[in-house]
């Protein structure tokens, strides 16, 4: 029973992103319009300035992964090719609560 | 651990004198405390009767000669201005900004009035008005009959303003009124506009203390249309209410009501200085400084004397032409700050601590 | 425990002969009692003829007697003041030493503990301090000690970075993990720690399951450093994702 | 009129360098100078702000620049200010200008003073006098002296309210700080000092009063402060105006919500119908706003728009959402770890790096990190990243704090002789986060080693891997420090892991021989024990205990609490068989800051079972001393022993125990860092019982032997206690006066003990 198994904690990675974000992409948007649906990436391109990587990954406490790819190649600054793997618009839950999918532009503010 | 606050300038201690008058106890009455704010609650005096009420809002009528009390009445509000009685009727003010009309004869409630603030001030009455003026620095006119609200003034109020309360001066056509912010003015009393107004005192000085400049007290009318004002911190100015201009003027800050007797101004300054002046042309006629730092009352002018008590609780008989100390009785009720009335004959004092006393003048065989 | 004469005794000399007692004490070693006198020069004489000379022998005698945080002061104070003065880069230099001594750790010689697992802050700060001080004055006779203590420094602050990403990468954290990797080729470049890095993001795009931004990395792994022990003839061997990874299948 | 320069001399400097005056002039000598130029020169000088005055003369050819140094200021004098700190007096002086060693402005000086009185004005102090005045010492510099008379803050007279109908005077008074009657205590504690921000303080609470009971257009339409021409005493006067009281309409919802409109509700403490109450409104928005950061939505705004409508006295609520981006944590760092290693710090973190940020997440690892007891502080700070608006950083500042003691002692006491020891036992050796406990004794009467080692994180899940061994050699015989002697060899090895947030299952197992041994004046009871039950034992243990930590810090906690449940025992086939069950409580709440009322407990049954009947005696519970009932010697409370024959007999001991304590923990005045220092009134009970008598044998008792848990036998003390945290290890001191203690009760009013916190 639950009691005794050990209580571990799902390890979210990477952008939340879902088929609502990927279908608002269009190739010949230029990188502003992607960070305005997106967001900016977490995992910058340490060699290639024109490859975006989109990727969140869970490991589940049960072992389970969930992961969810979106790569955007951008030629001279607009998207030139868009491939996904694994997107959908399911909700993925983390720690038992639903992990919000939607993104939209951020004001930063200093909270506690 | 902060101590109290030292008074500057310190009261003068009193000197022996040779007292040429006796001040001769009558009667006297507990009508009540005044409240922890002591309230100004001054009782009232028209023909032959004397109307005095506490804190609490307990109203009691006496006749002037022997004291005996006609009637007592409980208002049930919390009373904080001096008592006006005129023709029959009493006007007084509480401190939840009422104003109350009462019959004279036993205390029953006329009417009743709401204005802006609480009322520190007598209500002061012509022909037509009962005129008001609250805390916050508004004079309001009521109808005399009903206590309907007929015009309101709201003047600018400085900061800090100082505690004692100015009191407008009425006439049937016109009311006078001293303002917190230094100003007199003049208002139509059909309409209430502003004739003209003029500024007694300038605000000087760094902190808000030196800025006061309140016109505390009650201008002076006589009636050959000259009116006299004196100002905190500011001027004491005389001038001739039908033109308007003034007639003369001194640099005397006070914050007590002037009082006129034939011919002479008598002022007390904001250092208990008593001056004598001729009320034509301002001429100073003498200074009595002997009870400096003592925050004394306005004085009463009764026959060739003048009265005044003081925050020790005595009072003090003084020559009217000389300024000489004539004579001095200690009234107590830790402290007098109501100037005393009189009937003519009889000197009615109301002490700090609620005791309304009656005195009678006796001059000693020297 | 100053030694010297006190405040009030020292105020009434004269400037000069104040200046040349500072000097004296502080060449015969007798440093706290240099560090009144040079106080009360400062405070007395802000704009005498020896103000700059005073401020930076008072940077050298806080130095000596190691009150680190004054000597910085001092020595913001300095460069704040005189910006194009020729002895400025001593004034970076000392502020940089300063950061270094505050850095060091005592057990760190007996390297009983290894300060590039611990909070870095005051070695950052010299990190700092060293390399505006190589930049902006590279023919300064400080700038080649500066140079020495830069690479050492890197070498620490890279340690750190791959440290957190270890974990990282044992935590299954692999985006954490990459991302740590690449701050160390991105600020660290040169440093031995970067073979190290890169094989961090290889095994980082590997638990990701990005097969082809990992080969990307590990070629440029091959390429800088083909004897790294974790790649064998041609095959990355990751530390703790399964499985292995070669560039051509 | 204009002539050609040859040469500039300056006269009249003192301690400003001439360098410093030439490169100030904007022209140089060789120059044909005109007034305007001359002037402009002048202006030049001025600026630097060195000179009070500056004249130019012609002198031939020479232009001599004449100035008038304006003064250093040597020293500045202050006295006779007693409400307002010297230090922050300098300070505001210093703003202004005005400091030693810098040059002195006339005009600062006077602007000083007014700023002073306007300062003490503001604190109520009307009749405060400031003079100002300048003494001239040698080369142009000045003492600058400001002698203060703070005089008196006035008192309050009257706060009279105008215009509240629905309220009572008393009822609106009660909110405010400021009174019209000088405080208890001799007016020690009294608030009728009037002070400007105490009055708009005052002014907000009479406000959200009425905001919380329905009365949005609430309005203080004026407030007069008036003072008695002595300026002794203050008067104030409120208008208000209430306005109508509203009740809420309709609520709903307005922007992206960030979540289902029904999870949204189930978040709000407003519903239509009720009285309009902003104070239920703020924690309706602040639930919604937490809500969302939990989902990642760290900057999401939410707040709450009314539209009054006055014709009905009904006013709606529009909850406007904006969920802002997903805000992702791009790195997280930790300052202040000097021993404790980063990855200690960092196994704590709930929220990663490279993951959707949650501000529950941030909170709850801060708390983690507090509940490690390595740090007498723990703050955190969100620092956006420039340029990537959507990703912050998490910046951990701690400060370390020793956890746990070192000691070397060479002690003596008469009974035993010279005792040689050392012992080190950190919770956090080497900032390597693991647990050593070490330990070696050596006296006439026994040696004692002992070794621990736990490894919270044998595995990063939080999997926890400890072992431990003794070795305990003792020989009493004619000492009078213990009746019996019992040597021991034996460890264990234990596993640990979490099964919640909060709480963790715990297994032991482990071996033990031991050997209890009784002298000719060892009491009968324990003469007969090892007489019937043999001296001889080999265990094997068991151990299976739960625990559950909330406590808001490791050591010295202020609030939350801790429980801990264990079943122990020795396996079957031990050679003793017996079984211990323990329960042990703390609960703490905090009443106000420094100030926490904290109840704990620490309860006990253990028996025999299979072939040990009589549960034995070296197992026992004990009661009394620190940590348990303050003010009784340590251990000597429960079942007294038959009298030896040397006449003053022992504590025994109970398997029954029963202890509680209930603490007022409270701020020492003058201790400025409170994380290291705790002190507390405390009351407590305790007392170990028996399930059934030791036998005697043939010898006649001596102690009337009681059995089952009697409440009346509760033995109780009430004291103050100190527990100080010191890089050697807690320090724990106790003056407790023992209540209504029983004859042959063994009390100690003074108690203290170093390393160990109770």
């Amino acid at each position: 029973c639950s009691f005794f198994s050990v209580y571990k904690r799902d390890i979210p990675q990477g952008n939340l992103v879902s088929e609502s974000m990927v279908s608002q992409l269009k190739v010949g948007m230029t990188r502003e319009q992607v960070v305005y649906v997106m967001g900016n990436p977490l995992l910058d391109n340490a060699f290639d300035a024109n490859e975006w990587d989109y990727i969140y990954q869970v490991h589940k406490a049960d072992g389970k992964v969930v992961s969810r790819r979106v790569s955007i190649t951008f030629h001279n600054g607009l998207i030139g090719a868009i491939d996904k793997e694994g997107v959908d618009n399911s909700t993925i839950t983390v720690n038992e609560r639903p992990a919000a999918t939607e993104s939209t532009s951020v004001t930063p503010q200093i909270s506690d | 651990c902060s101590g109290s606050v030292q008074p500057d300038p310190a009261p003068k201690p009193l000197t022996h004198i040779t007292e040429t008058t006796r001040l001769e106890g009558l009667w006297s009455h507990g009508i009540g405390s005044l409240g922890r704010a002591d309230y100004p609650i001054a009782p009232a005096l028209d023909n032959g009767m004397l109307y005095a009420a506490n804190a609490n809002g307990v109203l009691q009528a006496f006749q002037a000669d022997n004291g005996r009390q006609v009637w007592e009445q409980a208002l049930h509000v919390p009373v904080s201005s001096p008592i006006t009685a005129d023709a029959g009727q009493l006007y007084l003010g509480t401190r939840k900004g009422e104003v109350l009309a009462l019959d004279a004869s036993n205390g029953a409630l006329r009417w009743r009035a709401q204005v802006a603030s609480e009322v520190l001030t007598a209500p002061q009455v012509n022909s037509q008005l009962v005129l008001v003026q609250s805390g916050d620095g508004t004079l309001t006119a009521l109808d005399r009959l009903t206590g309907h609200v007929q015009w309101v003034y709201a003047a600018s109020q400085p900061t800090l303003t100082l505690r004692t309360p100015s009191t407008p001066r009425t006439i049937d056509p016109v009311t006078f009124a001293g303002f917190s912010n230094g100003r007199l003015a003049l208002f139509a009393n059909n309409d209430g506009h502003m004739m003209w107004d003029m500024r007694l005192a300038i605000p000087r000085g760094a902190s808000e203390i030196d800025q006061l400049t309140d016109v505390s007290g009650q201008p002076v009318l006589t009636e050959d249309g000259h009116l006299f004002a004196t100002s905190y911190h500011g001027q004491l100015v005389s001038l001739n209410v039908r033109t308007g201009e003034p007639l003369w003027s001194h640099d005397l800050s006070s914050y007590r009501s002037p009082v006129y007797a034939n011919g002479t101004l008598y002022v007390v300054d904001d250092r208990s200085h008593l001056i004598a002046f001729d009320a034509a042309n301002g001429a100073p006629h003498w200074t009595n400084d002997k009870l400096e730092g003592r925050n004394l009352t306005a004085p009463l002018v009764i026959g060739q004397q003048l009265v005044v008590g003081d925050q020790d609780g005595y009072l003090h008989v003084i020559n009217a032409a000389t300024g000489e100390l004539e004579g001095r009785r200690k009234a107590g009720g830790n402290g007098v700050a109501l100037t005393p009335l009189s009937d003519g004959e009889r000197i009615f004092v109301m002490t700090q601590d609620g005791h309304l006393i009656a005195y009678r003048l006796a001059t000693r065989n020297a | 425990c100053a030694s010297g004469p006190s405040k009030e005794v020292l105020a009434r000399q004269p400037e000069q002969q104040l200046y040349q007692q500072a000097i004296e004490a502080l060449n015969n070693g007798r440093y706290s009692s240099a560090v009144t006198q040079l106080e009360t020069l400062d405070s007395r004489y802000p704009f005498g003829q020896h103000a700059q000379q005073t401020q930076l022998a008072l940077m050298y005698a806080y130095y000596q007697i190691g009150s680190w945080e004054l000597v910085r002061s001092t020595a913001t104070r300095y460069v704040r003041l005189h910006p194009n003065d020729p002895q400025v880069d001593y004034a970076y230099y000392l502020r940089g030493l300063a950061a270094w001594e505050a850095g060091r750790f005592s057990l760190e010689s007996l390297d009983l503990i290894d300060i590039s697992k611990r909070d870095l802050g005051s070695s950052r700060d010299a990190y700092v301090d060293f390399s505006e001080l190589a930049r902006r004055f590279p023919s300064s006779p400080y700038a080649a000690d500066a140079r020495q203590r830069i690479i050492y420094l890197r070498n620490v602050l890279a340690r750190h970075e791959l440290q957190a990403a270890d974990f990282y990468l044992r935590r299954k954290a692999y985006v954490a993990a990459v991302e740590r990797g690449r701050w160390v080729i991105e600020h660290y470049p040169q440093t031995s720690a970067n073979a190290d890095a890169l094989a961090v993001m290889v095994e980082g795009y590997m638990g990701l399951g990005a097969k082809d931004r990992a080969q990307e990395t590990l070629a440029i792994l091959e390429h800088n450093k083909p004897d790294h022990p974790q790649v064998r003839d041609g095959i990355f061997h990751p530390r703790y994702v399964k499985g292995t990874l070669s560039l051509n299948e | 009129a204009p002539f050609d320069v040859a040469n500039i001399r300056v006269e009249g400097l003192k301690r400003v360098s001439t360098g410093t005056v030439l490169n100030a002039l904007p022209f140089s000598s060789h120059q044909r100078l005109d007034d305007a130029q001359l002037s402009q020169a002048g202006q030049a000088l001025f600026r630097t702000g060195l000179f009070d005055d500056v004249n130019f003369v012609r002198d031939g050819n020479v232009l001599v620049v004449r100035v008038a140094e304006r003064p250093v200021v040597a020293r500045l004098e202050i006295k006779g200010n007693r409400q307002l700190s010297t230090e922050d007096l300098k300070k505001g002086l210093t703003q202004s200008g005005v400091s030693e060693g810098q040059v002195l402005q006339r005009s600062t000086l006077n602007e000083v003073q007014r700023e002073l009185e306007r300062l003490y004005q503001s604190q109520g102090r009307y009749n405060a006098t400031i003079r100002t005045s300048l003494k001239s010492l040698p080369d142009n510099r000045v003492q600058v002296n400001i002698d203060i008379n703070e005089g008196a803050s006035a008192r309050i007279r009257q706060i009279n309210i105008v215009g509240n109908h629905a309220f009572s005077d008393d009822t609106l008074r009660k909110q405010f700080e400021l009174a019209d009657k000088p405080g208890w205590f001799f007016g020690m504690f009294s608030s009728d000092r009037y002070s400007r921000d105490a009055m708009t303080a005052d002014l907000d609470r009479l406000r959200s009063f009425y905001l919380d009971r329905g009365y949005v257009n609430f309005n203080v339409t004026s407030t007069q402060v008036s003072i008695s021409p002595d300026k002794a005493d203050i008067y104030i006067t409120v208008n208000v105006d209430e306005g109508q009281r509203y009740t809420l309409g309709n609520i709903g919802f307005a922007g992206k919500l960030g979540m289902s409109e029904e999870e949204a509700r189930k978040l709000l403490t407003v519903s239509s119908g009720q009285v309009f109450n902003q104070a239920e409104l703020q924690k309706s928005t602040e639930a919604m706003r937490l809500a969302l950061g939990n989902a990642g939505y760290t900057f999401a705004k939410v707040d709450a728009v009314p539209t009054v409508h006055p014709s009905d006295d009904r006013v709606d609520i529009t909850f406007n959402v904006d969920p802002g981006q997903r805000a992702y944590v791009r790195r997280v760092a930790f300052r202040g770890n000097t021993t404790t290693a980063d990855e200690v710090l960092r196994r704590e973190m709930v929220q990663l790096e490279g993951a959707p940020a949650s501000s529950d997440n941030i909170r709850l690892s801060r708390e983690r990190l507090q509940r490690l007891g390595f740090f007498s502080q723990v703050d955190v700070q969100t620092q956006p990243v420039p340029g990537e608006p959507d990703q912050l950083d998490v910046n951990y500042s701690v400060t370390e704090q020793p956890s746990g003691s070192i000691s070397a002692s060479v002690g003596f006491a008469q009974s035993e002789g010279i005792i040689y020891g050392a012992s080190l036992s950190q919770s956090n050796f080497l900032g390597t986060g693991n647990r050593v406990d070490v330990g070696a004794q050596k006296s006439k009467y026994y040696t004692n080693l002992r070794f621990g080692f736990t490894n919270p994180y044998w595995t990063l899940d939080g999997i926890s891997r400890g072992y431990d061994l003794y070795y305990r050699k003792t020989n009493y015989e004619d000492s009078d420090v213990s009746t019996y002697s019992s040597d021991a060899i034996g460890g264990g090895i234990n596993f640990g892991y979490p099964i919640s947030d909060l709480s963790r299952l715990n297994f032991g197992l482990g071996g033990e021989h031991l050997k209890v041994k009784a002298y000719n004046d060892s009491p009968a009871e324990i003469d007969q024990y090892i007489k019937d039950n043999g001296g001889d034992y080999n265990n094997y243990k068991l151990s299976l205990s739960w625990t559950r930590n909330n406590l808001n810090r490791g050591i010295l906690p202020t609030s939350g609490n801790y429980q801990r449940a264990s079943l122990e025992g020795t396996g079957p086939g031990s050679d003793a068989e017996y079984y211990k069950l323990r329960y042990r409580a703390q609960t703490l709440f905090e009443l106000k800051p420094e100030w926490s009322l904290k109840f704990s407990t620490n309860l006990g049954y253990a028996n025999g079972y299979g072939k040990t009947e009589q549960y034995p005696f070296f197992e026992n519970f004990y009661s009394g001393g620190l940590g348990s009932v303050r003010g009784y010697t340590n251990s000597t409370l429960g079942q007294k022993t038959t009298k030896r024959n040397d006449g003053d007999d022992d504590t025994l001991g109970g398997n029954i125990l029963v202890e509680g304590s209930a603490e007022l923990i409270f701020p020492l005045p003058f201790i400025e860092d409170r994380r290291q220092l705790q002190t507390s009134l405390f009351l407590d009970a305790g007392n170990t019982f028996l399930t059934d008598c030791y036998s005697t044998g043939s010898v006649a008792r001596t102690n009337e032997c009681k059995t089952g848990v009697d409440m009346g036998e509760l033995r109780y003390s009430v004291g103050v206690g100190l527990s100080w945290l010191t890089p050697v290890g807690p320090l724990t001191f106790s003056l407790a006066k023992p209540l209504h203690k029983k004859s042959g009760d063994d009390t100690q009013v003074f108690q203290f003990s170093l390393g160990q916190t109770f």
